[in-house]
């Protein structure tokens, strides 16, 4: 997917009337979103308010929900800046060098998108259990550890990064770095200061996109966290939790919280993207 | 991800050596990125494809073709038949209603677009229970109607069409917007009324980006675990799909037979990036 | 067909793009809308397309009112300044597209639109490229073709948005040439927007001058060029120099000099400025006006048929830009760095009513 | 009912929402009591399963799963079933012999062969060196079981001191390495990530695993004392009235009290209440020590003082 | 600094881009490089510059060969046709840019460095806009900016590759006598690109013109325009009349006319082509010249002080174009649809080897 580029959408933008189907595309759109999207997750904050505010703030700051937060927001977070480390590498590797087997490595860096999380987790955990083919040549423990969760974390939020970094790397004007050169700099300058700043709304969507998968990922997770409370639990499967203990309120109101957080996210991250975009972009 | 439309891009891109970084840095570039790829991506495809294959290809086709395993597939091949046009058909009049209009409220609502994406499977699976479960919103009454949505083909799908919602519609709507209103303008003021409009101008533009959009929707209801697990009810044989199917077996100790339907479902995810390179290469060589 | 424009407006948010713009085109006339960048002339033409709706005003046909007539149904032909042919389709699928899309019963029968479209094709000399791509064509190749396509549909109306904007400056040259004679053959009432002044000098019957949404100045090219009304169409219009100075009873003074201004004897101790054109300096070697002032050469461009020198004027410290057939040039024996006198042969006085000229 | 009067052709669907380790159980009941039913009535019944958490699979019959009877891990979620939407009679347990309970199992440990650290009872597993592996309580009905089963040896064994038990469940649960949300996943973890000293297993699991992935690498340690493991049974009334399955969902209950219902169990390894099946199976079955869970009151009350929110369970983790 | 090009070919895979090209450039000239698109500008530019490796040849700074050493030391200022300014750095900073990449024992003081872009600033005129980011400002001051940035390093030799190509033909007209000013300040040998002549020929000391990766020919402005030796150079250097004919007796017999062409006394009887450019057609409405021939006014353009004339030459059914000084136009009195004599006045032959003209 290509990802909020719409906080960089040009403003001089030509209103078109003459294209037909407004009405018709906005209305179907905002109803099919809402059927689909909205109103179920409406739901979550109608069932939440069946719990007093005392009773809700109980169970979202509940010690092991708390830790399961920080196991979950942790793990995302350091999972996502791999993915940003690694995924621009890639994306530069990918658009900028040629080598043997490019094109498959290319098209092998979707993986994640197409595999069932499940199954991720399965072959992850079978690669990183301490009698794993990694593991085993590992000297410390990778599954059943919060290694374990970043692991799973950074395969499922690897292709958000390459995929908003590499279509702006492949973009980003051969002319400037070629200005950055006849004025005198040397590679390294050239890509902290030239072609770096190009890539900083992209990479922010990107760790955005990542981050906030990460957050709700659960398929993969579970197999290889080993969901130790307050180490290796994390914040889904406390829902799961709620749920198989018959408790909709306590299950809704983490979800609220999990929800709110995803979509503070996301507008932080997409504000700060525009901030900086605003400045230079046509 | 966007499919670099890049016919456009300048063929007469430099490539001097003057601006290439120093071999060494390349080489290790190279290597780090391979290294990283191969221990994420290709070693778990390796896991897979080995454990499938570890007790021979008769147990290998055993698995697949077992009557549970079958009707998984069944199952999931109906419900990418009817998730995937559905939100095809919304992906494009979404993009459509975003790219070619002006109005309050777009960047909202591209975002809520969005939202699905943020949103924790094991969410959005709950929100269905929450409104179709029977204790949920209308789960009396399509009770009371013999109609029932989760625990059923109709809970899977909304499911499924949840966590999907968003990938044609965001594969377009760049697109869409690289590509602006001209064509479509030329095509209006030569007379042409809205639909042929969108069938000889728009659709052949954005074909490949929408077929693109079209096989990662594909491949995510598929594949999709955590939401389905919630409202699937885990009746084999009938709301089992291949990934619930895949977990079952796996719970059975029958690990072979749970990697050759993960393997099957990995050929999917192969196919559809072969299916991609064809579609970046066609879109390049045109 | 004619076209009334009547007080179109047209806002942008807060931003009047076009502001109370009224024209009267004839049928058959080929107007050039000229003006700079964001003065409001692809609104004004998209408006008359009915691609952008007016907030004001009215666009009449033939007399006939189509304000609220869909663009499909205007019978225009219009042409983009990046041509906008469909990429997918072949040169002859492109210029077909207006037939085929018509009704089933408007619709001429397969060969009558293979006919047309090579008539067509053949007419913009690309008979040989029916089967090319876009793609495979030279950016005045394109315009041809987008050109052939806007014609296809015998549109009424012709109106083109830089049409060879994107172009080099030769191809350019002979395309405007070319459009001149295609629209002396069709007869179709056009319309065409440049920034470019030469363009619309050489190619048009009438110009409108547009300036940040309304028109300053409209009339056929010699007029506009020779009796700008506006400072600013003095300007936008060719090279020109200026005198600033001020109103002494009914003279412009300016250095050394002082000339007589008829249409403002009146006006007295004010700000003014003289517009003259570089070739309205007269040069002479030896001082025979009076009102001559004594300047130095500073660079020859001696090439073709007309001579541009610049000049530094010794009383005031300015330079002043001076255009002379070769002819007279090599007759005058003038070499850089010598003293000549120079004169404004003629000079147009504006008087700037606020100070922000 | 209409069923009957139809005859041969028709086929009668019953749904049995079950919990994990059933799976190869309902398997041969199944088809034993379709064979019978068959016989007796000439109508096909076609027994579709689910299995999964035995709260999720409660959580999913309240929520709508159509299911026409309920075979799960605890007595406290069909509970919950009959009390959420009343699906379920209220005196239900009271419907079947032993407490609606038709087979029982007990809680033992999977060691790896050879008993490497000598493991041989619930005090070994506090050990600082052993590394245990059990499910979730919270999510897994199963391991409750295990839970209250470590629990009722404390208890003795500190004459119900809480803090000693306490802490002795703290140190239990300190040397749980990996805590799976189920049954079916600790074993794999025991099993096949080879991680953990000692599996603390449901008796009928424990042999499956020695039977599905070898006895050449793990064996079974029984404990001095256990608990009682009654998985119940119910017919979900609501659900089989409005399907009109009441007779054959009851039937299908009946069949495993049976004879050849507790033979079936017995050779999945639960232990039959039928005596003399159970006599058959001596070999298999050693004489243990057991609880019940009477011994905690009733299911409702273990449920509110050990995995509730705030429970002991709780305070292992969020006090130290 | 004066560049030295010798013997310079660069091939794309199997096409090759520049042919062979060698160049002599002096200190402080200004030098355009003038071709149609694809004829190798661009490549030779980056060539010079080092952002681009050649295949055979050498370039040569001050004598020394620099070909292979890096393009960011060779001192180079270089200025792209799309600016290529760093979009997330201000105005300030992208002027900046050159010297604070330095490495630190030569990296003037931030003083220093605020001082000199300020002073580079006011120069272009740009000193309120140090603030902006690029894309807050018009094309023209994008490009001064870029000009500054390129002139912040205090090059040697400055490269603008079309420097004013993707501009508004006023702004260009503007921007070009600027180039001009700013060169003849600095002193910096200087080339540019451009595939617009009239660029070319109002800019340049020199003019070298490409066709097809090779060079046609180099030469002064007027050199170029008024003698230019090859048909492509005459064509491509202005408007031009074609006269096709055949060489008999040494002269050039084109339709009822013909005309001594000396340099070919030898040739007969094969194909042969007179350019004449249109100033150098001369028109009188009485046949006085026995050469003459009969021709109609079909279209006058009389706008400036050069008249352009559209004839059709009734012997040969042709069209020609003709310029003339508007006084000698309204001595003449000439109307469209008249009659009239004509004559080329200079006339160029070329005799195609093969005919592919
Ligand atoms: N959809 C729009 N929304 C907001 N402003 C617009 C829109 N379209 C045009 N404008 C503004 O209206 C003004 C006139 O625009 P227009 O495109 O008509 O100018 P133009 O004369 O064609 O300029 P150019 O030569 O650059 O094409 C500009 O300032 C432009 O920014
Ligand atoms: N990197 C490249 N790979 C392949 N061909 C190239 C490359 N760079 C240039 N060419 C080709 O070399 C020829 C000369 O290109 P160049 O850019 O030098 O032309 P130009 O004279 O600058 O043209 P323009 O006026 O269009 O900019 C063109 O045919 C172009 O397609
Ligand atoms: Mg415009
Ligand atoms: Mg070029």
């Amino acid at each position: 997917m290509t990802l909020s580029q719409h906080t960089t959408t040009p403003t001089k933008r030509k209103k078109i009337t003459v294209l037909p189907g407004f009405k018709l595309t906005l209305g179907y759109t905002v109803l099919y979103i809402s059927i689909l999207v909205l109103l179920p997750l409406s739901t979550l904050v109608w069932n939440t308010m069946q719990l007093s505010w005392a009773d809700f703030w109980a169970v979202i700051t509940d010690p092991r929900v708390v830790a399961s937060y920080k196991v979950t927001f942790g793990t995302a977070l350091i999972a996502a800046m791999i993915n940003v480390i690694f995924g621009t590498m890639i994306a530069w590797v990918l658009v900028r060098y040629d080598f043997f087997g490019k094109k498959l490595i290319d098209g092998l860096v979707d993986l994640p998108f197409a595999l069932p999380t499940a199954v991720a987790g399965i072959a992850l955990t079978a690669l990183y259990a301490p009698n794993g083919w990694i593991g085993q040549f590992l000297p410390f423990q990778v599954a059943f550890t919060p290694l374990g969760i970043i692991v799973a974390l950074t395969f499922i939020g690897l292709p958000f990064v390459v995929r908003t970094v590499q279509p702006v790397l492949e973009n980003v004007g051969a002319e400037s770095e070629e200005a950055s050169a006849s004025l005198g700099a040397n590679r390294l300058q050239t890509f902290t200061k030239v072609i770096f700043p190009e890539l900083i709304p992209a990479i922010l969507t990107g760790f955005t996109l990542a981050f906030s998968r990460a957050l709700g990922e659960y398929g993969s997770v579970v197999f290889i966290a080993g969901n130790m409370p307050m180490k290796t639990e994390i914040t889904p499967l406390m829902i799961m939790t709620k749920l198989e203990q018959y408790d909709y309120a306590g299950a809704t109101a983490i979800a609220v919280v999990m929800l709110v957080a995803s979509f503070v996210i996301l507008l932080v991250m997409n504000t700060i993207q525009w901030l900086v975009s605003r400045k230079y972009t046509v | 991800m966007v499919i670099s439309l890049d016919s456009s891009k300048q063929s007469v891109k430099a490539d001097p050596t003057s601006l290439k970084e120093p071999r060494i840095v390349r080489i290790a570039l190279t290597t780090l990125s391979l290294l990283f790829l191969f221990i994420f991506l290709v070693m778990p495809l390796a896991v897979i494809f080995i454990s499938a294959l570890r007790k021979g290809l008769d147990v290998y086709v055993a698995s697949i073709t077992e009557s549970d395993a079958l009707s998984a597939i069944q199952l999931t091949l109906l419900v990418a038949v009817i998730a995937v046009p559905l939100n095809t058909l919304f992906g494009i009049i979404a993009a459509w209603c975003i790219t070619k209009f002006n109005f309050k409220g777009r960047n909202l609502l591209i975002t809520i677009i969005d939202l699905p994406f943020a949103v924790s499977p094991v969410i959005a699976g709950l929100v269905f229970i929450l409104v179709f479960g029977a204790q949920g919103l209308f789960g009396e009454w399509f009770l009371n109607h013999d109609f029932p949505i989760v625990f059923a083909l109709p809970g899977i799908l909304l499911a499924s069409l949840f966590v999907t919602v968003p990938f044609v519609a965001r594969e377009l709507i760049p697109l869409m917007q690289a590509q602006g209103t001209q064509e479509e303008e030329a095509s209006v003021s030569l007379g042409a009324n809205g639909f042929q409009t969108f069938w000889h101008v728009t659709l052949p533009n954005i074909k490949w980006g929408l077929l693109y959009g079209v096989i990662l929707c594909n491949a995510r209801v598929m594949g999709e675990f955590g939401a389905v697990s919630v409202v699937s009810g885990h009746v084999r044989g009938l709301t089992n799909t291949m990934p619930l199917h895949i977990e079952v077996l796996y719970n059975e100790y029958q690990f072979t037979a749970a990697f050759a339907v993960a393997s099957l479902m990995s050929l999917l995810a192969i196919l559809t990036i072969i299916i991609k390179n064809i579609i970046e290469w066609k879109t390049a060589h045109r | 067909m004619s076209i009334t424009i009547q007080n179109v407006k047209k806002q942008f948010g807060d931003f009047t793009a076009v502001d109370n713009v009224s024209i009267d085109i004839e049928s058959g006339e080929l107007i050039a809308l000229l003006g700079p960048s964001g003065s409001g002339k692809t609104s004004l033409l998209r408006i008359i397309a009915g691609l952008e709706q007016l907030d004001e005003g009215a666009i009449l046909f033939d007399g006939e009112n189509i304000t609220n007539i869909h663009a499909k149904e205007r019978n225009i032909g219009f042409v983009f300044q990046h041509y906008a042919l469909f990429r997918h389709m072949t040169v002859f699928d492109n210029v077909a597209y207006g037939l085929k899309v018509r009704p089933r019963k408007t619709r001429p029968s397969k060969k009558e639109i293979r006919d047309k479209v090579m008539t067509l094709l053949s007419l913009v000399k690309l008979e040989n490229f029916a089967d090319r791509y876009p793609n495979q064509l030279s950016g005045g190749q394109r315009q041809r073709v987008a050109l052939a396509r806007a014609l296809a549909v015998e549109p009424k109306v012709l109106l083109l948005d830089e049409p060879f904007g994107a172009l080099d400056a030769k191809v350019r040259k002979d395309l405007r040439r070319w459009l001149r004679k295609m629209h002396n053959e069709f007869h179709v009432t056009s319309i065409f927007v440049t920034h470019d002044q030469e363009e619309a000098l050489d190619v048009a019957d009438r110009i409108v001058v547009m300036n940040k949404g309304h028109i300053e100045q409209v009339g056929p090219p010699e007029e506009v060029y020779d009796h700008p009304n506006s400072p600013f169409v003095y300007d936008f219009l060719g090279n020109v120099n200026l005198f600033k100075g001020r109103m002494q009873n009914g003279q412009l003074v300016n250095g050394n000099f002082s000339v007589d201004v008829p249409e403002a004897e009146t006006t007295s101790e004010a700000e003014a400025i003289g517009y003259v054109r570089p070739h309205d300096i007269h040069i002479e070697r030896t001082k025979t006006f009076d009102d001559a002032v004594q300047a130095n050469i500073i660079y020859i461009h001696a090439i073709g048929p007309i001579v541009q020198i610049e000049l530094h004027r010794d009383d005031i410290d300015e330079y002043l830009e001076a255009e002379l057939p070769k002819e007279q040039f090599r007759a005058l024996e003038l070499k850089r760095g010598e003293q000549v006198y120079i004169r404004p042969r003629q000079l147009k006085v504006f008087i700037p009513e606020d100070f922000s000229i | 009912s209409s069923s009957d009067s139809k005859g041969n052709a028709e086929t009668v669907n019953l749904l049995n929402v079950s919990y994990d380790p059933t799976r190869e159980l309902y398997e041969d009941i199944n088809t034993a009591f379709a064979k019978e039913w068959k016989q007796e009535t000439g109508q096909n019944v076609k027994i579709q399963q689910s299995h999964g958490g035995s709260g999720k699979q409660g959580r999913a019959v309240i929520d709508g799963l159509p299911a026409d009877v309920v075979t799960l891990a605890l007595a406290y979620d069909i509970d919950e079933v009959a009390k959420n939407r009343h699906l379920i009679d209220k005196g239900w347990a009271d419907e079947y012999a032993d407490h609606s309970s038709p087979y029982t199992s007990t809680i033992v440990f999977l060691v790896r062969k050879g008993n490497p650290k000598n493991i041989q009872d619930w005090d070994d597993l506090v050990k600082s060196d052993v590394s245990v592996i059990t499910p979730n309580p919270k999510t897994s009905g199963g391991a409750r079981w295990n839970y209250l089963a470590a629990w009722g040896y404390a208890a003795k064994k500190y004459d119900n001191d809480k803090l000693k038990i306490e802490n002795f469940m703290k140190q239990l649960y300190g040397n749980v390495q990996v805590l799976d949300s189920g049954a079916r996943a600790s074993t794999t973890t025991f099993t096949e990530r080879g991680i953990g000293d000692v599996l603390i297993s449901w008796e009928n699991e424990a042999y499956l695993s020695l039977d599905e992935l070898g006895h050449d690498n793990y064996e079974i340690v029984t404990p001095s004392m256990s608990i009682l493991a009654e998985p119940p049974v119910a017919v979900v009334d609501k659900n089989a009235k409005h399907k009109g399955t009441e007779k054959v969902a009851e039937a299908y209950l009946d069949f495993l009290y049976t004879k050849e219902g507790q033979k079936i169990a017995a050779e999945n390894y639960y232990r039959p209440r039928d005596k003399e099946i159970l006599k058959d199976y001596q070999k298999q079955f050693p004489k243990i020590d057991m609880l019940t869970i009477r011994d905690f009151g009733d299911w409702n009350k273990a449920q509110a003082e050990h995995f509730s929110d705030g429970g002991t369970f709780d305070k292992i983790y969020t006090t130290n």
